[in-house]
C-alpha cells in the first residue's frame, strides 16, 4: 500500500487530527486557529479531488482501518458517488472556512473562536466520515459527530433563541439517530454483518423478512428527519435562522445533502433496486412525499419575512427534489438528483453567504430591509441574482441543468404528475426570488436620499462571488460533473458500486 | 400468540421501553424530562442491541473455554460507541439547558416560548417607535 | 466547600489511591477489563471530588482552566498521532503492527497501551470539563 | 446545400453583450455612453449584413459554442430565416438607437445607463434567438430577452410600472416555464434532438411509436408557452407593459419582443414538426382557426381604446396573429406572407410608435381625445402616422400590401376560404382603428386657446421616423433582399 492510497483516509484523519490541535494553537495565538483550519479543510479539499481523479480513473477504492479486513475491521469505501459527493462537501468546506474568517470574528465572542473553530471543523469530520466510511454503524457514529458538532455551532448563535433552536434540533436529531440505529441492529440481525458491501450481498436472500422491512423503515424515516424532508422538517428553519451566519451557509449546503446521499446509498446500494419490487414500493410513497415537500416548501417560503428563513423553507423544497430523483428510479433522472448535490451546495451556501454579508453591513436579516441593496453593496447583490436566477432555473445556470435532468427523468419513467410539481415549484420560486430581487434594483423609497456604497468587505465578497462564478460555469459547463453523476447513477442502479 | 408475546419478550420490552421515552419526549414540557425520557429511548435501543447478542448458554467471550458457545461480543462493543454518543449527547444537552435557565429564567418549553414571544414583539415594537 | 472535617480529610488521604487506580484501569485496558474510557472516568472523577468537597477554588488551584484545555487536546493527539505514526511508517491508519518495537505483537500491545494514554487524558479532561462547566453559574 | 462554419454569428451576438462593460463604465458622461450604444448597433449591422450574400447563394453558416450537457448544445446556425430575422431587428436597432436617446435626453428620464444596458441586452437575445440552431439554444435567449426586457418597462418606476412589469414577466416567465420547458423536454424524449430541422424533427418520429396525440399535446403545449406570440389567451401582458417609455414599446412591438414570440412560433412550426406532418395531423388548420379569433376580437378591443398606445397595442395582437395565422396555413403563399408580415408589422408599427413618443414629448399628450386637430401643430409626424396606418391597413402602394396578397394568396392555396374572409374583415377593423385618428388630428378644430403655431418633436426624434415611413414605401417597391430570403426559407421547408 503506497502512500498516494493513505491520502484517502486522510481527507478524514486530517480534519480530525486537527480539532484537538486548533485550541491548542488557538491559545498561543488567536489568529492560529484559523490557520489551521483553513490548512486542513483545504487539505481536505485536494485530496478529495485527487480522490475523485483516482476513482474515475481506475474505479472504487478500498481501505480498510488499522489494516483489518472486515467483517472485524472498519472499511471505507469510495467509489464514484461518494467522491463525488466528498468532493463538493470538502470545496463547501473550504469555501466556507475562508468566509469564516471575517464573518466569525464579527459574530463570535473573541474567547471563544477557537473553539468555535475546533468544533465547526470536528462538525465537517463528521460529514467527511459519513461519506467515507463502509460500515454501517461506522456511518451512525460519524452522524452523531456531526450532529453534536452541529448543535454546538447552532448554539453559537448571537440570539438568545439559539439554544432553543439548538435544544429542539438535539431531540429530534437524537430520535432519527437513535432510530437509525435501531435499524442497523435489524439489519445486523437479520444478516449478521455490518459491512455495507457484505449486507449488499447478503440481504437480497432475506428480503422477503419483516425485520428487514422494518430495519429499512426505522433508517428511512431517521434519514428523512436528518433530510429534513417535508412533514419531518419542523428543527430546520429555526437551526438555520438561529445559528450564526457561516453555520447557515455550511449547514444549508453540506448536511441535508449528506444524508440524501445516505439514503440514495442505502435506497440502491445497500438494497437493490429490486427490494422495492418485491417489498412495498417505498419509492411511489418518496414521489408523494417529495412532491408535496416541495409544494409547501415552496409556498412557506413565500410567506416569510425573514431572509435566512426563507431560504431554509426553499432549502426544504430543494431537498425534495433530490428525494424526488433518488424516487424515480431511472438512471437520468438519478444523475439529476446527484447533480443537484453539488448544484444545491452550491446555490443554498452562496445564497447564505450574501445573507451572511448584508449581516455583517446592514445588521439585519429582514427582506424588506435588502431595498437598494443593489446599490448599497453591489456585488452582494449581483451575486444573489446569480443564485436566485439558479434557484429558479434559469438556463445556463447550475439550476437548470438539474431541473432539466429531473424533467426528462420524469418522461423517460412516465412519471407525469411530476413536470407539473417541478415546474409550479419553479414559478413559486421565481416568485419569492423575484420579489427579492425587484427590492434590490427596482424600488427606491422617494424620500430617500443617495444610496451610500458600503459593501461588505473582500473576505466576505470573494468566496461568494467565486461560488457564483461556479454556478454560472457549471451550468454553461456541465457536462463535466453530469458525466461523472451519470456514471455514478448507473452504477447506483445496476448495482456496480461495489466493483 | 402467547409463544408469540413470550418467545420475542426482548423485543417487546424494547419497543415498550422506546414507546415510553418517545411519549415522554413529546409530552413533556419540561426539558430536563424531555432529556430524560431521551435517555430512556436510547437505552431501550441498547437493550434490544444487547438481547440480540445472546447465545442460548453462551458464556462472556473472554479467556473462555473454547468448547463452550459465546455471546456475540461485537454489538456489545458497537453499544458501548453507542452510549459515548449518548452520554455526550446529554452533556450538550444539559449545557444547552443551563444556558437557556440562564436566560429565560425556566426550563418549562411554554414559558420559554411565551418569553420569546414577548421580546420579539417587543423588539418589533421598539423599532417601529 | 464542605466544612466536615472526616470526610476532608478521608478524601485528602483517598485522594492518591484514586488517581493510581485510574492510572491502573488505563494501563490495564489493553489485557483485561478497563481501558482508557474507564480509567479517564475515574481520573477525572477526582478532580470533581476535589471540587465537591475542598472547593472549587482548590480544584482550578490544582488544574488550572488552561491545562485542562491542553489536556483535551493532548489526548486526542496522542490518539492521531499514533494512527499517523503507524500511517508514515507504512501501514494503515492505526495498523500498530509496524511500530518499531520489535515484532508486531509487541507493537500491537504498545500502540494499544498508547492509544488507551490517549483516550484517558481526553475522558478525563472532558469531564472535568462539563462539571465545570455545568457547575458555574456566572459564567460568560 | 453548403456550410459555412464561421464564428460571425457568435460575434452578432456578442457585439452589443459586449457593449455593456463600455457602456456602463462611461455611465457620467452621457456622449460617450451613446456613442457606444451607435457603434454596437452599426458593428452589429454590418456583422448581419456580411452574411447575407452568402445566404442569399444558399449557403449556411455554422457555429458549435459549446455543449452545455450532453446532447445540449449552444450552437448558431444562420439560414435564411434566421438572418431576415436578424437583418430586420439589426437595422431597427441603429434607428431606435437614435430615436431613444433624444426621447430619453428631452424627456429627462432617470437611470439613462441601465436603460441602454438593458436596451443592449435585449437585442443580444434577440440576436442569439434569430441565429439560434435548435431549441434549447433559441430557449435560453428566449428567457434572456424576458430577462433584460423586465427593467425596460418598470423604468419609471411607479406603481403602475411595477404593476405592468409584474404582469408582463408573471405572463412571459411562466409561460415559459410552465409549458415550453416541458414542450422542449418532451420533444428532446420523443425525438432525440432538439436542431431544428426543415421538414421538421416530429416526423421521423411519428413512424417511431410517438403517437399523434402526444404530438398534438406537445404542439399546444408549444403554442401556449410562446407567450410573446400574444396569441390570446395569453396577450394580456402586452397592453399592460404599456406603462414603459415609448422607445420600449417599440422595441417590444417591432423589433424584439413580439417578433421573436412569432419567429419562436415559425421555428416551431416549420422546423420543429414540418409542414408535411401538421397538415396530415390537420393542426395547422387548427391553429389558423385559433389565431383568427385573435385577429378578430383584438381589432374589435383596439377599435374601443382611448389611450394611444393600448390601441396600439391591441393593434400589434391582432397583427401577429396574421403571421401565425400565415404560417400555419402550411402553404407556401401563405408562409411568404406571414415571413414578409413580420417586416413590414415591424416597420410600420415602429412609425407608429415613433409618433406616439413624438406627440407626447411634444405636447404630453397620451389618449386620442386629447389629440384634436394636432395634424396642424405637428404636420409632419403626422404624415408620418398616415404612412404607417395606410401601410398596416394595406392599402396598394404601401410594403402591408404585399404581405397581405400574400396571405390571402395562401388561404385560398389552402383552399382555407374562411381565413381569407377572417383577413378581409380585419383590414376593414385596422382601417375603423386607424382612420378615426387620422380624422381626429387633421379634421377636428384644436380646443379653443391653443395656438395653432408648429411645435414638433426634436429633429432627432423626427428623422428616424420619416425613415421608417420611408420603408414601407421602399419595401412595396423594392422588397427583394427580405423577398429572396423569405423565399429561400420557404422553399427549404416546403421542399419545392
Amino acid at each position: 500500500m503506497n502512500f498516494v492510497e493513505h491520502l484517502h483516509v486522510l481527507i478524514v484523519a486530517i480534519p480530525l487530527l486537527a480539532v484537538p490541535i486548533i485550541p491548542l494553537v488557538g491559545r498561543l495565538r488567536l489568529d492560529f486557529s484559523w490557520y489551521f483550519t483553513f490548512l486542513a479543510l483545504s487539505l481536505s479539499f485536494f485530496m478529495s479531488l485527487n480522490l475523485l481523479m483516482n476513482v474515475w480513473g481506475s474505479g472504487p477504492v478500498s481501505y480498510f482501518l488499522g489494516g483489518w479486513r472486515p467483517p472485524w475491521g472498519i472499511e471505507f469505501h469510495f467509489d464514484l458517488l461518494n467522491s463525488f459527493v466528498m468532493v463538493v462537501t470538502t470545496f463547501i468546506a473550504f469555501v466556507s472556512v475562508i468566509y469564516a474568517k471575517q464573518s466569525v470574528a464579527n459574530e463570535i465572542s473573541y474567547d471563544k473562536i477557537p473553539a468555535f473553530y475546533a468544533v465547526f471543523v470536528l462538525f465537517f469530520v463528521g460529514l467527511f466520515g459519513m461519506i467515507a466510511t463502509g460500515d454501517i454503524f461506522n456511518l451512525y457514529v460519524f452522524l452523531e459527530i456531526t450532529s453534536l458538532a452541529g448543535y454546538a455551532l447552532i448554539a453559537a448563535g448571537k440570539r438568545r433563541y439559539a439554544k432553543m433552536a439548538s435544544f429542539n434540533y438535539l431531540i429530534l436529531g437524537t430520535i432519527a439517530a437513535t432510530f437509525i440505529v435501531l435499524g442497523i441492529g435489524y439489519l445486523y440481525m437479520a444478516t449478521g454483518t455490518l459491512n455495507m458491501k457484505d449486507l449488499a450481498e447478503r440481504l437480497p436472500e432475506v428480503y422477503e423478512s419483516r425485520v428487514v422491512f422494518t430495519g429499512l423503515a426505522f433508517i428511512i424515516v431517521g434519514l428523512l428527519i436528518k433530510m429534513a424532508v417535508f412533514p419531518l422538517h419542523l428543527w430546520l428553519p429555526d437551526a438555520y435562522k438561529y445559528s450564526p451566519s457561516v453555520v447557515s451557509a455550511a449547514m444549508a449546503a453540506t448536511s441535508t445533502k449528506v444524508a440524501a446521499y445516505v439514503m440514495m446509498r442505502i435506497l440502491f446500494s445497500i438494497f437493490k433496486i429490486e427490494f422495492n419490487v418485491i417489498g412495498i414500493p417505498i419509492t411511489e410513497l418518496f414521489i408523494y412525499i417529495s412532491s408535496i415537500g416541495i409544494i409547501v416548501g415552496s409556498v412557506l417560503a413565500i410567506s416569510q419575512t425573514n431572509i435566512k428563513l426563507m431560504l431554509a423553507y426553499s432549502s426544504i423544497g430543494q431537498i425534495g427534489y433530490i428525494v424526488l430523483a433518488a424516487a424515480m428510479m431511472n438512471p437520468v433522472a438519478l444523475s439529476g438528483g446527484i447533480i443537484h448535490i453539488l448544484n444545491h451546495a452550491l446555490m443554498k451556501g452562496g445564497l447564505f453567504f450574501v445573507v451572511g454579508a448584508v449581516a455583517y453591513k446592514l445588521g439585519t436579516e429582514k427582506i424588506s430591509d435588502f431595498r437598494g441593496l443593489g446599490k448599497r453593496m453591489p456585488l452582494s447583490a449581483f451575486a444573489f441574482t446569480i443564485f436566485s436566477m439558479s434557484i429558479v432555473g434559469v438556463p445556463l445556470t447550475v439550476g437548470f441543468v438539474s431541473k432539466w435532468y429531473l424533467v426528462t427523468g420524469a418522461v423517460a419513467s412516465a412519471h407525469w404528475y411530476v413536470i407539473p410539481v417541478i415546474l409550479l415549484s419553479s414559478l413559486l420560486t421565481a416568485i419569492y426570488f423575484g420579489r427579492i430581487i425587484n427590492l434590490m434594483y427596482f424600488s427606491k423609497k422617494p424620500d430617500e436620499g443617495e444610496i451610500i456604497r458600503n459593501e461588505a468587505p473582500f473576505g466576505l465578497v470573494a468566496p461568494t462571488l467565486a461560488v457564483a462564478g461556479l454556478c454560472i460555469f457549471f451550468g454553461i459547463a456541465a457536462s463535466v460533473p453530469i458525466e461523472i453523476a451519470a456514471k455514478a447513477a448507473d452504477a447506483l442502479i445496476g448495482g456496480g458500486l461495489w466493483k | 400468540m402467547i409463544e408469540f408475546i413470550a418467545g420475542k419478550y426482548n423485543f417487546w420490552i424494547a419497543i415498550i421501553l422506546m414507546m415510553i421515552g418517545f411519549y415522554g419526549v413529546i409530552a413533556k414540557g419540561n426539558l430536563v424530562k424531555k432529556i430524560i425520557s431521551m435517555n430512556i429511548f436510547q437505552t431501550a435501543v441498547f437493550l434490544f442491541y444487547i438481547s440480540i447478542a445472546v447465545v442460548d448458554g453462551g458464556t462472556a467471550p473472554v479467556l473462555w473455554d473454547k468448547n463452550v458457545p459465546f455471546d456475540n461480543p461485537l454489538p456489545h462493543v458497537l453499544i458501548l460507541t453507542a452510549i459515548v454518543v449518548s452520554v455526550a449527547t446529554t452533556a450538550v444537552a444539559l449545557a444547552l439547558i443551563i444556558r437557556i435557565y440562564k436566560d429565560y429564567g425556566t426550563i418549562e418549553e411554554d414559558h420559554i416560548r411565551e418569553i420569546h414571544t414577548k421580546r420579539v414583539t417587543e423588539a418589533r415594537k421598539n423599532e417601529l417607535c | 466547600m464542605n466544612e466536615n472535617v472526616i470526610i476532608r480529610t478521608v478524601t485528602q488521604i483517598m485522594l492518591p489511591f484514586i488517581q493510581i487506580f485510574g492510572l491502573y484501569v488505563i494501563a490495564h485496558g489493553e489485557v483485561g477489563p478497563g481501558g482508557g474510557f474507564q480509567g479517564g472516568v475515574i481520573l477525572g472523577a477526582s478532580v470533581i471530588l476535589i471540587s465537591l468537597v475542598l472547593g472549587k477554588k482548590e480544584a482550578r488551584k490544582r488544574l488550572s482552566m488552561k491545562w485542562n484545555d491542553v489536556f483535551n487536546s493532548t489526548g486526542v493527539l496522542v490518539y492521531a498521532g499514533i494512527g499517523f505514526i503507524c500511517l508514515f511508517l507504512g501501514g494503515s491508519f492505526l495498523e500498530y503492527g509496524v511500530l518499531p518495537f520489535g515484532s508486531a505483537e509487541k507493537g500491537n500491545h504498545l500502540g494499544m497501551v498508547g492509544i488507551e494514554i490517549g483516550v484517558g487524558i481526553t475522558v478525563a479532561a472532558v469531564m472535568t470539563t462539563i462539571f465545570f462547566e455545568a457547575s458555574e453559574k456566572d459564567d460568560d | 446545400m453548403e456550410i459555412i462554419y464561421s464564428p460571425i454569428p457568435l460575434y452578432a451576438m456578442l457585439v452589443s453583450l459586449v457593449a455593456i462593460i463600455p457602456i456602463y463604465f462611461s455611465k457620467n458622461q452621457p456622449n460617450v455612453r451613446e456613442f457606444w450604444t451607435i457603434a454596437a448597433a452599426v458593428i452589429k449591422f454590418l456583422l448581419v449584413l456580411s452574411m447575407v450574400p452568402a445566404v442569399l447563394s444558399g449557403q449556411e453558416i455554422v457555429f458549435k459554442f459549446l455543449t452545455a450537457f450532453p446532447g445540449l448544445d449552444i450552437k448558431f446556425r444562420v439560414d435564411a430565416l434566421g438572418l431576415f430575422f436578424a437583418l430586420m431587428a439589426s437595422s431597427l436597432w441603429i434607428i431606435t438607437s437614435f430615436y431613444s436617446i433624444s426621447y430619453v435626453r428631452a424627456m429627462d428620464e432617470h437611470a439613462q445607463t441601465r436603460y441602454f444596458i438593458c436596451f443592449a441586452g435585449s437585442l443580444s437575445a434577440t440576436m442569439g434567438a434569430a441565429f439560434a440552431s435548435n431549441l434549447f439554444t433559441m430557449y435560453i435567449f428566449y428567457e434572456a430577452l424576458t430577462l433584460f426586457t423586465y427593467p425596460l418597462i418598470l423604468h419609471e418606476e411607479t406603481k403602475d410600472a411595477f404593476r405592468g412589469a409584474k404582469i408582463y414577466l408573471t405572463y412571459l416567465l411562466g409561460t415559459s416555464i410552465a409549458f415550453l420547458l416541458p414542450a422542449i423536454v418532451i420533444t428532446y424524449f420523443t425525438t432525440g434532438t432538439l436542431e431544428f430541422t426543415p421538414g421538421g424533427v416530429f416526423g421521423a418520429s411519428l413512424n417511431g411509436g410517438a403517437s399523434t396525440a402526444l404530438i398534438t399535446f406537445t404542439f399546444f403545449l408549444f403554442i401556449a408557452g410562446i407567450g410573446k406570440a400574444g396569441i390570446m389567451p395569453f396577450h394580456s401582458w402586452l397592453p399592460n407593459a404599456m406603462v414603459a417609455p415609448t422607445p420600449v414599446s417599440s422595441l417590444l412591438h417591432a423589433v424584439a419582443v413580439v417578433k421573436m414570440g412569432v419567429f419562436v412560433v415559425l421555428r416551431v412550426v416549420l422546423y420543429v414538426f414540418g409542414v408535411d406532418l401538421l397538415k396530415d395531423i390537420g393542426l395547422g388548420t387548427f391553429l389558423a382557426c385559433f389565431a383568427s379569433i385573435t385577429i378578430i376580437f383584438s381589432s374589435l378591443i383596439a377599435m374601443r381604446q382611448d389611450n394611444i398606445k393600448a390601441r396600439l397595442a391591441y393593434s400589434t395582437i391582432s397583427q401577429l396573429s396574421y403571421i401565425v395565422v400565415g404560417v400555419s396555413l402550411l402553404s407556401p403563399g401563405g408562409i411568404t406572407g406571414s415571413i414578409m408580415h413580420m417586416v413590414i408589422h415591424a416597420f410600420s408599427k415602429i412609425t407608429l410608435f415613433f409618433w406616439a413618443g413624438a406627440v407626447y414629448v411634444a405636447l404630453h399628450k397620451k389618449y386620442i381625445s386629447e389629440i384634436a386637430g394636432i395634424g396642424k401643430k405637428m404636420p409632419v409626424s403626422m404624415a408620418v402616422f398616415t404612412l404607417g396606418a395606410l401601410s398596416l391597413i394595406g392599402v396598394p402602394p404601401f410594403a402591408g400590401f404585399i404581405s397581405k396578397w400574400y396571405l390571402v394568396n395562401g388561404a385560398i392555396q389552402s383552399e382555407l376560404l374562411p381565413i381569407a374572409i377572417v383577413f378581409a374583415t380585419s383590414s376593414l377593423l385596422n382601417a375603423c382603428y386607424f382612420i378615426p385618428i387620422i380624422y381626429i388630428a387633421y379634421f377636428k378644430p384644436l380646443p379653443e386657446g391653443v395656438s395653432d403655431e408648429v411645435q414638433e418633436a426634436p429633429l432627432m426624434i423626427l428623422i428616424p421616423m420619416i425613415i421608417t415611413a420611408a420603408m414601407t414605401l421602399i419595401l412595396f417597391f423594392a422588397p427583394s433582399i427580405f423577398m429572396d430570403m423569405a423565399e429561400i426559407a420557404v422553399q427549404s421547408v416546403t421542399g419545392n
